[in-house]
């Protein structure tokens, strides 16, 4: 690593960036933590309200649904996409003509706007209009995702699959681009199988690259709203209703801001948590 | 074990070559014995590396064919030729403990756990690795982990030949020489054919039995260190061998003498037949260059004094001429004279020793 | 070839087909008309129209919200990159006071929830007077595009020597001379990736573009979504406006599809 | 023209990295800085050129203290290890860059640029880019930009580490006589004892952040002022071992005894350091009279021939001993041999290791 020289000097560099990131984040965080420990019924009159709001969002069933939900939504991909992606990548070629025509379609659903892809599904799942739809009434199987609970759940995971598992394939080929060819040689003259090569070679060197894609899956699957809005609005009922979506009918919807930035706050913290203590353990694992 | 035979081998990285530079390796022809160690040395570029990967199965070579003992493994791929290679850079399992990597081949092929303790104690004695077995591969330095690669093709009995290509590029100068002779020790011990290619001459020399000098894609000669020392068969090896280099000077050969600025040379081999061809040569070591009463009149260039011994440059007509004096000896004040022992100084007709 | 290597490719050639149907099927729905997507259920257009993509380019509402979107988009991207190659030199080559904190807390703000601040945001730029217009969607997404593009080139700021710095230093060069005539031309490849990034994350977002506009700076996004609400079922004129939002993706990409891998492998990402 | 370093010192984080030093160094020949890896030559050479400012003391440059003088001002050029060249230049906007920053005229750069890629043999090379370009080719580059700006200070840092065994004696033979005529300032850092002494300049060896001795590279070799600069200055490593004297005689190993020479006659009785050179420990035993040599005897780890030398490294009493001698000689692992150790040519150095002078 480079050994880096100590210079105060440095801050005039990164002047522009503070300012910038902080004019967005600081006083709009300020109006979040404002409004969560006052009641106001409007014209700007406030009342001290502490920590109940808080109370009230930690005990209150609902956000624990939507928590739990979006927990297991999280998981499910998370248990998907990382290994789908790194199968997919492993079986990309190495060189040649392919490899940019691969890269190229791969990267294309990461570049259409998520109400594109919320509605872009919308029409291909429909039970009667869609392909998805017909395919799989096709073959016997009653899917509706517009009625049923569990299908619903079902397509908004699968839609997520599609629009999301390009990044870890794209992290995961670039790490499997800077092994050496040496490694392989020796593995191929040691004898080793297709599994110790990946075992041995291939996954110590993927794992920094793989921290990084868990942490960015993570982070937008914990926080994602438009996909699954425009897919189900958060229905049938609330089975699709994730913080995010909980959150937005909380705040504009029902318009009681205490809560509502409450709620803010505590998600904001639950997703910073996580990924402090997943980072510090792949760090500390790192060095070890 | 088994003897290596390259027969008639030319390879080149285009399927159409055309020209000879197009040629990465032009026709070799080379036999080396079961449990000798052989280098191939030369300057960058000059198709080591092609040779080490065709033998090593990386590469199928374009005409010609690689023969283990008697059977042909020219199309054979590289896992079924029961052969090691130790790379430029240490390349180690690094999420492994050393005894891991160590016994990682032998666990591939199957041997029984006691079967594999013990051999990866005793290779571990043997590269004083012993008291690493259980670290992590990982936090070794540099030299510890060349020691790993090399340990994992001795585990291997089935190993016919092990091979280095430059292993001591990244190890710490202060290092290299402890490396190199362990590298000598092991083969003494363990008596594997094993091929070393460098650069560097010292590496070469001190190394191999028989090293076999390479320049654009072609084997100049094959021989003992003391051979190429003694009796260069080319200019270019005998400028390539030995620090600093042969004095390679232009001579006229007059009915059968030759002469160097109009001063008769003796030599140890006749001029033979001079007609077509384009250029004569003499090629003398500055070792074997020396200070005499009666001789070609010089003038002192430079003196460089080394410790262990001088390097003098003279000069006779605008021909710089390098000398060796060994420690205590110095070049005479004025009117100096040079001969060159007629034991040790050839003649060369395009660049190749006269018959 | 052998065999077996046919075999290896068989689960990405699987993978992108399965990218591609909802592609397909959008695009084949952008040329049927609204009576025939409801009535019959065809692979391929019985009557193919491009009456849908005639109502986009000739309809400003439609056409505006694809300016409106890559306004806002290339100004973020521009000041994302720009501000972020001089703070992610700082990063690469120097220590000082709280560079990690600093670096976290960057971070940080690219774990920020947009639902969380969609209102905040609203209330803040309306209050600086900047609401609908095109520079506050392009200053609200610098919120998480600028610590991904500080990420990115500091992994690749990393790839340089700190020598050729010293080297240019030492021949003279005042530091911005250098930066700008040598340094960002070696590490191209990498603002490429960047630019990348902030594109695609700048031009996907909804919640924070629509909260932040109304009618001048309306984004394509918000005005697909108003329309499937109210006027009910065209979705034809939706899978049209839907296909022409994957064309610039497409155009970006294909500028930097060599540097994606590489990018990556050089980068820290 | 001298560059001074007055008792400067380098500490990071609580670790020193160079240790109070002074020197003066001035033009005229290479300034060497000898010492394996790590030994602080880097460091060093960083603060000459004003890239790194030293924890204390001052740099004083043509008689002016140029301590926090910005790098830009001082007229200063470097040469790395690992060939530095601007990727997106090519060779000839690499060697020319020095003169356009500096403001000079185009056709005086050109000429400029041809003449120094003409000596460095780089003429056909002009409009390639570096990375086209062999090891060998890209250093010249990286040098041609050094000379081209005439820079009164020249700091190569073990510029042929990276290059060839045979490219390396040939740049090593022509860099002398590049910077001959310069009138600058060269200092030259490396790791290998034979450069130093080829190069023959005013020699500092280092270790570990500290200078051990400075003097000419000859001297320094003849007469290591103490243990670690003997060690610094050898190579293949000097041998080193306890010795006692009693009386008139020296005793090694309790087996091998020779008489005190005349020179060391008056130091007391004790222990001391004995340091022999390999090339002063030889299996040849008739080149020096007979009362100026001792042998000993021992068993051959490893035989090393190189064609016109032998290294045969023996254990004796398992310590290991390395002699160099002329000639082949092709021993067998395990077989016993006899060195003959040059009395004459040992040093001898008390318990804190400094040179016991001879009178």
């Amino acid at each position: 690593m480079i050994d880096k020289i100590a210079n105060q000097k440095a801050w005039f560099f990164i002047l522009p960036v503070t300012l910038l990131v902080a004019f967005n984040a600081i006083i709009p965080l300020m109006t979040v933590v404002n409004y969560s420990v006052q009641e106001t019924f409007g014209d700007n009159v406030f009342f001290w309200e502490g920590v109940t709001w808080y109370e009230q969002v930690l005990t209150s069933d609902r956000f624990h649904a939507s928590f739990l939900r979006q927990l297991s939504f999280t998981g499910m991909i998370l248990l998907i996409e990382i290994p789908l992606g790194i199968a997919v990548a492993l079986s990309m070629p190495r060189k040649g003509p392919w490899v940019s025509v691969c890269l190229v379609l791969m990267a294309l659903p990461l570049l259409i706007p998520w109400n594109v892809v919320g509605s872009m599904w919308n029409i291909f799942a429909l039970p009667d209009s869609g392909l998805l739809g017909r395919m799989i009434n096709g073959i016997g199987i009653d899917y509706n995702f517009t009625q049923q609970p569990v299908s619903a759940w079902l397509t908004t995971v699968v839609m997520d699959v599609w629009h999301w598992t390009s990044l870890v394939v794209l992290l995961a080929y670039a790490g499997l681009c800077s092994i050496p060819n040496a490694y392989y040689q020796a593995a191929k003259i040691d004898g080793a199988s297709n599994w110790a090569v990946f075992r041995y070679i291939q996954l110590p060197k993927l794992k920094r690259v793989l921290t990084i894609a868990i942490l960015l899956r993570f982070m937008d699957s914990f926080m994602i709203y438009t996909e699954p809005f425009v897919l189900t609005g958060g229905g049938p009922g609330n089975t699709t209703t994730f913080l995010s979506i909980d959150l937005v009918k909380i705040a504009l919807g029902q318009f009681d801001l205490g809560p509502a930035a409450a709620m803010s706050l505590i998600y904001f913290l639950i997703i910073l948590l996580i990924c402090w203590i997943f980072y510090t353990l792949m760090m500390r694992h790192e060095n070890q | 074990m088994a003897k290596i035979t390259l027969d008639n081998v030319k390879h080149s990285y285009l399927d159409k070559p055309a020209g000879d530079i197009e040629w990465a390796l032009k026709h070799v022809d080379l036999t080396w014995q079961d449990g000798g160690a052989y280098a191939l040395l030369g300057p960058s570029g000059c198709g080591k590396t092609t040779m080490l990967n065709l033998i090593s199965g990386l590469l199928t070579p374009s005409q010609g064919r690689i023969l283990f003992d008697e059977n042909d493994v020219t199309a054979l791929p590289a896992d079924e030729r029961r052969l090691a290679q130790v790379f430029q850079f240490p390349v180690v399992y690094d999420t492994m403990t050393v005894f891991d990597n160590l016994a990682f081949p032998l666990k591939n092929r199957g041997a029984s756990s006691e079967q594999i303790r013990e051999r990866v104690v005793e290779i571990a004695h043997m590269l004083e690795l012993e008291t690493e077995l259980d670290k992590r591969a990982s936090r070794l330095t540099a030299d510890g982990k060349q020691k790993i690669s090399l340990g994992r093709g001795l585990v291997r009995s089935d190993v016919n030949v092990i091979m280095f290509d430059e292993p001591l590029t990244v190890i710490d100068p202060h290092l290299k020489w402890q490396l190199r002779s362990k590298l000598k020790e092991l083969h003494q011990q363990v008596g594997v054919t094993m091929i070393y290619v460098t650069h560097d001459q010292t590496e070469a020399l001190t190394f191999a039995d028989q090293v076999a000098v390479m320049l654009e894609g072609e084997v100049l000669q094959t021989g003992t260190p003391t051979e190429l020392f003694e009796k260069p068969m080319h200019t270019f090896v005998g400028h390539f061998i030995g620090s600093p280099g042969m004095n390679v000077l232009p001579c006229k050969v007059d009915n059968g003498v030759p002469v160097f600025a109009d001063y008769p040379v003796a030599l140890s081999n006749a001029p033979g037949t001079t007609n077509n061809v384009v250029r004569t040569e003499i090629g003398v070591r500055p070792e074997f260059v020396s200070f005499a009463d009666e001789g070609i009149p010089v003038e002192i260039v430079n003196v460089d004094d080394v410790g262990r011994y001088k390097i003098v440059e003279v000069q006779h007509a605008q021909h710089s001429i390098k000398m060796i004096l060994h420690e205590g000896q110095s070049p005479p004040s004025d009117g100096a004279k040079i001969i060159f022992d007629p034991a040790k100084t050839y003649i060369y007709t395009d660049e190749h020793l006269a018959a | 070839m052998k065999i077996s290597s046919y075999f290896k490719w068989v689960p990405s050639t699987l993978y992108i087909i399965f990218l591609m149907l909802p592609i397909y099927w959008l695009i084949n729905m952008s040329f049927k008309t609204t009576n025939e997507i409801l009535g019959t259920f065809s692979l391929w257009p019985q009557q193919f129209t491009l009456d849908n993509y005639k109502t986009i380019f000739t309809d400003p509402t439609w056409y505006n919200g694809y300016i409106n979107s890559l306004t806002y988009v290339v100004t973020n991207t521009v000041i994302s990159v720009a501000v972020a190659l001089p703070a992610a030199y700082a990063f690469s080559r120097y220590r000082f006071l709280g560079d990690k904190h600093m670096f976290f807390w960057l971070l940080t703000n690219r774990m920020a929830p947009p639902a969380v601040f969609a209102l905040p945001f609203f209330q803040f730029y309306s209050a600086i007077g900047l609401f609908d217009t095109h520079i506050a969607v392009a200053l609200a997404h610098c919120l998480f595009n600028i610590p991904l593009a500080v990420w990115i080139l500091e992994g690749f700021m990393s790839g340089v020597p700190k020598e050729l710095d010293e080297t240019a230093f030492l021949d003279g060069y005042s530091f911005w001379r250098f930066f700008i005539r040598i340094f960002v031309p070696t590490i191209a490849a990498g603002i490429g990736v960047a630019m990348f990034f902030c594109f695609m994350y700048s031009w996907v977002e909804l919640l924070l573009a629509k909260t932040l506009t109304s009618v001048d700076a309306k984004p394509i996004a918000a005005t697909m979504t108003r329309t499937a609400s109210t006027s009910g079922y065209e979705l034809g004129l939706l899978a049209a406006a839907g296909t022409l939002t994957i064309i610039p993706g497409a155009f970006v990409i294909y500028f930097v599809r060599n540097y994606i891998a590489r990018g990556f492998a050089l980068g820290r990402v | 023209m001298t560059l001074e370093l007055k008792n400067i010192t380098k500490k990071l984080g609580g670790e020193v990295h160079i240790y109070e030093t002074s020197l003066t160094l001035s033009t005229g020949g290479f300034n060497v800085l000898l010492g394996n890896t790590l030994a602080g030559k880097t460091t060093l050479m960083r603060m000459m050129a004003g890239l790194e400012k030293p924890s204390s003391g001052e740099v004083w440059f043509k008689d002016k203290n140029v301590t926090g003088l910005s790098v830009q001002k001082r007229s200063a050029a470097m040469v790395y290890q690992q060939f530095i060249n601007y990727p997106n230049f090519t060779v000839f906007e690499n060697i020319a860059s020095p003169l356009k920053v500096s403001g000079i005229a185009k056709a005086e750069i050109k000429n400029k640029v041809e003449q120094i890629a003409d000596l460095l043999k780089l003429t056909s090379m002009l409009n390639r880019s570096p990375d086209e370009l062999s090891g060998g080719q890209q250093q010249r580059t990286a040098l041609a930009r050094a000379l081209v700006k005439q820079a009164e200070l020249v700091l190569l840092d073990e510029p042929l580490a990276n290059l060839d065994y045979k490219l390396r004696e040939e740049l090593r033979e022509e860099l002398p006589k590049l910077f001959k005529d310069s009138g600058a300032i060269v200092v030259y850092a490396t790791t290998e004892p034979t450069e130093a002494l080829l190069l023959a300049g005013n020699t500092i060896t280092l270790h570990q952040g500290k200078v051990t001795q400075v003097g000419g590279a000859a001297d320094i070799y003849h007469s290591p002022e103490n243990l670690i600069s003997a060690q610094v200055f050898s190579d293949p490593p000097i041998n080193t071992s306890q010795v006692t004297k009693n009386g008139t005689q020296f005793v090694l190993h309790e087996s091998v005894r020779w008489p005190v020479p005349e020179k060391y006659s008056y130091l007391d009785d004790g222990r001391y350091t004995l340091a022999v050179r390999p090339h002063h420990l030889t299996l040849v035993r008739g080149d020096v009279e007979e009362n100026k040599q001792v042998p000993i005897t021992g068993t051959v780890q490893v035989a090393e021939i190189n064609g016109s030398e032998s290294v045969v490294h023996t254990s004796v009493h398992n310590e290991s001993w390395v002699s160099q001698s002329r000639g082949i000689h092709d021993l067998e692992v395990g077989e016993t041999t006899t060195m003959y150790l040059k009395t004459d040519k040992c040093f001898l150095y008390d318990l804190d290791n400094r040179l016991i002078e001879a009178r």
